[in-house]
């Protein structure tokens, strides 16, 4: 029984972080993006 | 075609001269036998027998990835790499050159490991010498084919000879399949199968288009 | 009118974060030779690279004799010498010969070797030559295809006086015989002496130019100087 | 032979200039395409669970058996991961598209961590069958393999210093990648007939009632290898633009 669980909990465990992962960093970028287009903006 | 010529010569002129990468080649596939046989569980001749082809067969990859690194190892030196990808036309004739080069001083070395094999391990190729024979030509042909290749690109890169075996070795476990399986019914003297044929024939043709075609991309900057 | 042998228009090279250079134009007419002056870094090297062929610019086009890259037009000397150090002077020649397609190798390289007056050395390995002299073999072999334009990255550097002076004159007899070059250097006196026109590189582009009689030692490292300030 | 070489002018793909966040147009569509998708994968995983766990237990293996839902689908992750990268290498040297370049870096990272997910409940599957982590089943050795090519491309990505030829070296190592998956399964299943591999994880056939669960598995894992290369594109197209920025705004000394 426990085997099953496992491979299921790796497999689900894996899949999540690396997207969650991958979701945070593109969050991050987008939000850089915007940081500067609105920093040069009103300096511009 | 005047090219590969040209850069055949060169390279096997080269090698004449300095002999070093022969001698390295032939010193560590033979020391490879030897280590073989203090690694093996016991001494008996089948044992022996058994296991030739395979020990034969790893000697020889190894031996292939000394070579192949030094081959381009010597383009290093005074960027002659540099020249060669300076040289107009196709740079499939440069590739041709060198796996030819690379081709006949690997044949060479594994000749003479086979002798130090037969001479340890007791094994009599000689019944079978023309089929052993085909069999490793056309295994080498793919080995030096995708192993020039990936030569090429490995000892570009910052980890420069480590790195031509982990590209090599995924690549050359079909061309080792079809081989040993070879090998093994040679020397039991069936003479060669030709599932094996087969196999190493079409590795062979993909493993050179392949190479020919790539080998363009890999020379440039 | 007829294109210029080398055409660069707005050439930018940036490896990976690093910007070596920036919308460098510059165009080079049959004959001409022009020499690029700049302190190392300033990206001089990369762009001699880019003619050659041996990289490719991240924007901006390159064009030799109006169409897109050709490497039989080229010549390329750079810091290192291309050559294998077990093949003879002779050896070396008549394999570059044939990598390049020449027709009647041997007999071309004969003849590189009485230019280069290395025949006495004709016979003896690449790997045992001086600096000096393997720098003579180097421009023998970068020669061998009759390029229409000689690129030479830093051709000066390690030899010595009279090697300098020897290359200085040689480099001099080729332009006189309407070979056009592309000379890399950082020594003012060499960019100022040798060539038609000079253009001083500072980080990735081109700074000044200098051509016909404002070109003299004096002038040339004066605005050099200059430069060099308004950089730091 | 021919005289002119390959011309050298710039990279002349439009995939370069890049408007908003450094991604080049295939890139935005695939980011608009890839929302509505993720919550169809939402919809499915759902469905998914709820079908692994009414699936009624095979009567000899028991409830490990289950199992058989999601190893065996994530093999198309595996697989489709380097179809993905070669092709994208194949239309980077082609076309000079930095954009399938970064395509086929986002197929090889997301395939490596489906072939690795697949090398961890294969021998979990092993060990509650047999009791030992390691059985030369044919689909696990092809795994193996592949799963080292894509180690050996990685490496060579991150070693190859800076500037185009990356990609070229990796456009050329995922082409033999590619020919490698038929060639190693035709090794595997049919030329190496020696008694290689005695047990096979998915020999029995589905039973009644498992049909569903096992395309229902098929499809998910499929959307979300999908799914994570479409994410992961879009990751690397900003990073690649957020790195040149960075080289653009400090003076480089």
């Amino acid at each position: 029984m426990g085997y099953a669980i496992a491979a299921y909990f790796v497999t689900a465990a894996a899949l999540v972080a690396y997207g969650a992962a991958l979701a945070r960093e593109n969050a991050r970028h987008r939000s850089t993006v915007v940081q500067k287009a609105h920093r040069s903006s009103n300096t511009g | 075609m005047n090219i590969a010529l040209a850069i055949l010569w060169k390279d096997l002129v080269t090698e004449w001269r300095a002999r070093e990468r022969v001698i390295a080649m032939l010193l560590f596939s033979i020391l490879t036998a030897v280590i073989f046989y203090f690694a093996l569980p016991d001494q008996r001749p089948e044992t022996l027998r058994t296991l030739t082809p395979g020990l034969l067969w790893t000697a020889y990859l190894f031996a292939a990835i000394l070579g192949l690194n030094r081959s381009f190892a010597l383009e290093l030196e005074n960027e002659a790499l540099s020249g060669l990808a300076l040289a107009p036309g196709g740079r499939g004739w440069i590739f041709l050159g060198k796996a030819a080069a690379n081709f006949i001083l690997l044949s060479l070395v594994q000749a003479l490991t086979a002798l130090a094999f037969a001479l340890f391990y007791g094994v009599d190729f000689s019944s079978s010498a023309l089929n052993l024979a085909a069999v490793i030509m056309l295994a080498t042909l793919g080995i030096c084919s995708v192993g020039t290749l990936l030569a090429a690109m490995a000892v570009r890169t910052r980890l420069r000879e480590v790195l031509l075996p982990i590209l090599l070795l995924p690549a050359l476990v079909p061309v080792l399949s079809g081989a040993v399986h070879g090998t093994l019914s040679v020397m039991a003297g069936e003479g060669i199968p030709f599932s094996s044929v087969q196999l190493l024939i079409v590795i062979d043709g993909i493993y050179l288009v392949i190479s020919f075609l790539g080998f363009e991309y890999i020379l440039d900057e | 009118m007829t294109s210029p042998l080398l055409r660069l228009k707005d050439i930018e090279k940036a490896y990976g974060p690093i910007t070596a250079l920036r919308n460098i134009s510059l165009d080079l007419d049959h004959g001409e030779t022009i020499s690029l002056l700049g302190p190392n870094g300033a990206g001089k090297s990369t762009l001699l690279r880019i003619v050659a062929g041996l990289a490719a610019p991240t924007r901006g086009t390159l064009e030799i004799q109006g169409t897109a890259h050709d490497r039989r037009a080229i010549g390329y000397l750079g810091h290192a010498t291309l050559l294998y150090p077990e093949l003879t002077a002779r050896e070396n020649l008549i394999f570059a010969a044939r990598l390049h397609g020449v027709p009647k190798p041997a007999r071309r390289a004969d003849q590189l070797l009485e230019e280069e007056d290395l025949s006495p050395v004709a016979q003896r390995r690449a790997g045992g030559f001086s600096r000096g002299m393997a720098q003579r073999l180097a421009i023998a072999r970068a020669r061998v295809h009759k390029p229409s334009l000689l690129l030479l990255d830093e051709p000066f550097t390690g030899l010595d006086v009279p090697a300098i002076s020897r290359l200085s004159q040689r480099l001099i007899e080729l332009r006189n015989a309407g070979q056009s070059w592309l000379l890399v250097t950082h020594e003012v006196e060499r960019a100022a002496m040798l060539a038609d026109t000079a253009l001083i590189v500072l980080r990735g582009q081109v700074a000044e130019r200098l051509t016909g009689g404002e070109l003299t030692p004096q002038n040339l490292s004066e605005i050099y100087a200059k430069a060099l300030d308004l950089q730091s | 032979m021919t005289p002119m070489t390959k011309p050298f002018s710039q990279t002349k793909d439009d995939s370069a200039h890049t408007t908003n966040g450094g991604l080049s147009p295939l890139e935005q569509q695939a980011t608009r395409w890839r929302q509505p998708f993720g919550w169809l994968l939402v919809v499915i995983t759902l469905v998914y669970a709820w079908a692994v766990f009414q699936a009624p237990l095979d009567h000899t293996q028991g409830v490990i058996q289950k199992i058989l839902y999601v190893h065996p689908p994530l093999a198309y992750g595996a697989y489709l991961g380097f179809v993905i990268t070669a092709i994208g290498g194949l239309l980077y040297l082609w076309r000079g598209r930095e954009d399938c370049d970064r395509l086929a870096i986002s197929g090889a990272e997301v395939g490596v961590l489906f072939c690795t997910l697949m090398l961890v409940t294969g021998p979990i599957w092993a060990r509650g069958t047999w009791g030992r982590w390691w059985s030369w089943d044919p689909r696990l050795t092809v795994t193996l393999l592949l799963w080292f090519v894509y180690l050996a491309y990685l490496l060579l990505r991150s070693f190859s210093g800076p500037g185009p030829r990356t990609a070229r070296f990796a456009a050329i190592y995922g082409v033999i990648g590619l020919v490698l998956i038929p060639l190693n399964y035709y090794v595997i299943e049919i030329f190496d007939n020696r008694s290689m591999h005695p047990d096979n994880l998915e020999r029995g056939s589905l039973g009644d009632g498992m049909g569903w669960p096992f395309l229902l598995g098929n499809l998910c894992l499929g959307f979300a290898f999908i799914y994570l290369v479409l994410l992961r594109w879009e990751v690397e197209a900003r990073r690649v633009f957020q790195q040149r920025q960075e080289a653009l705004e400090e003076p480089d000394t």
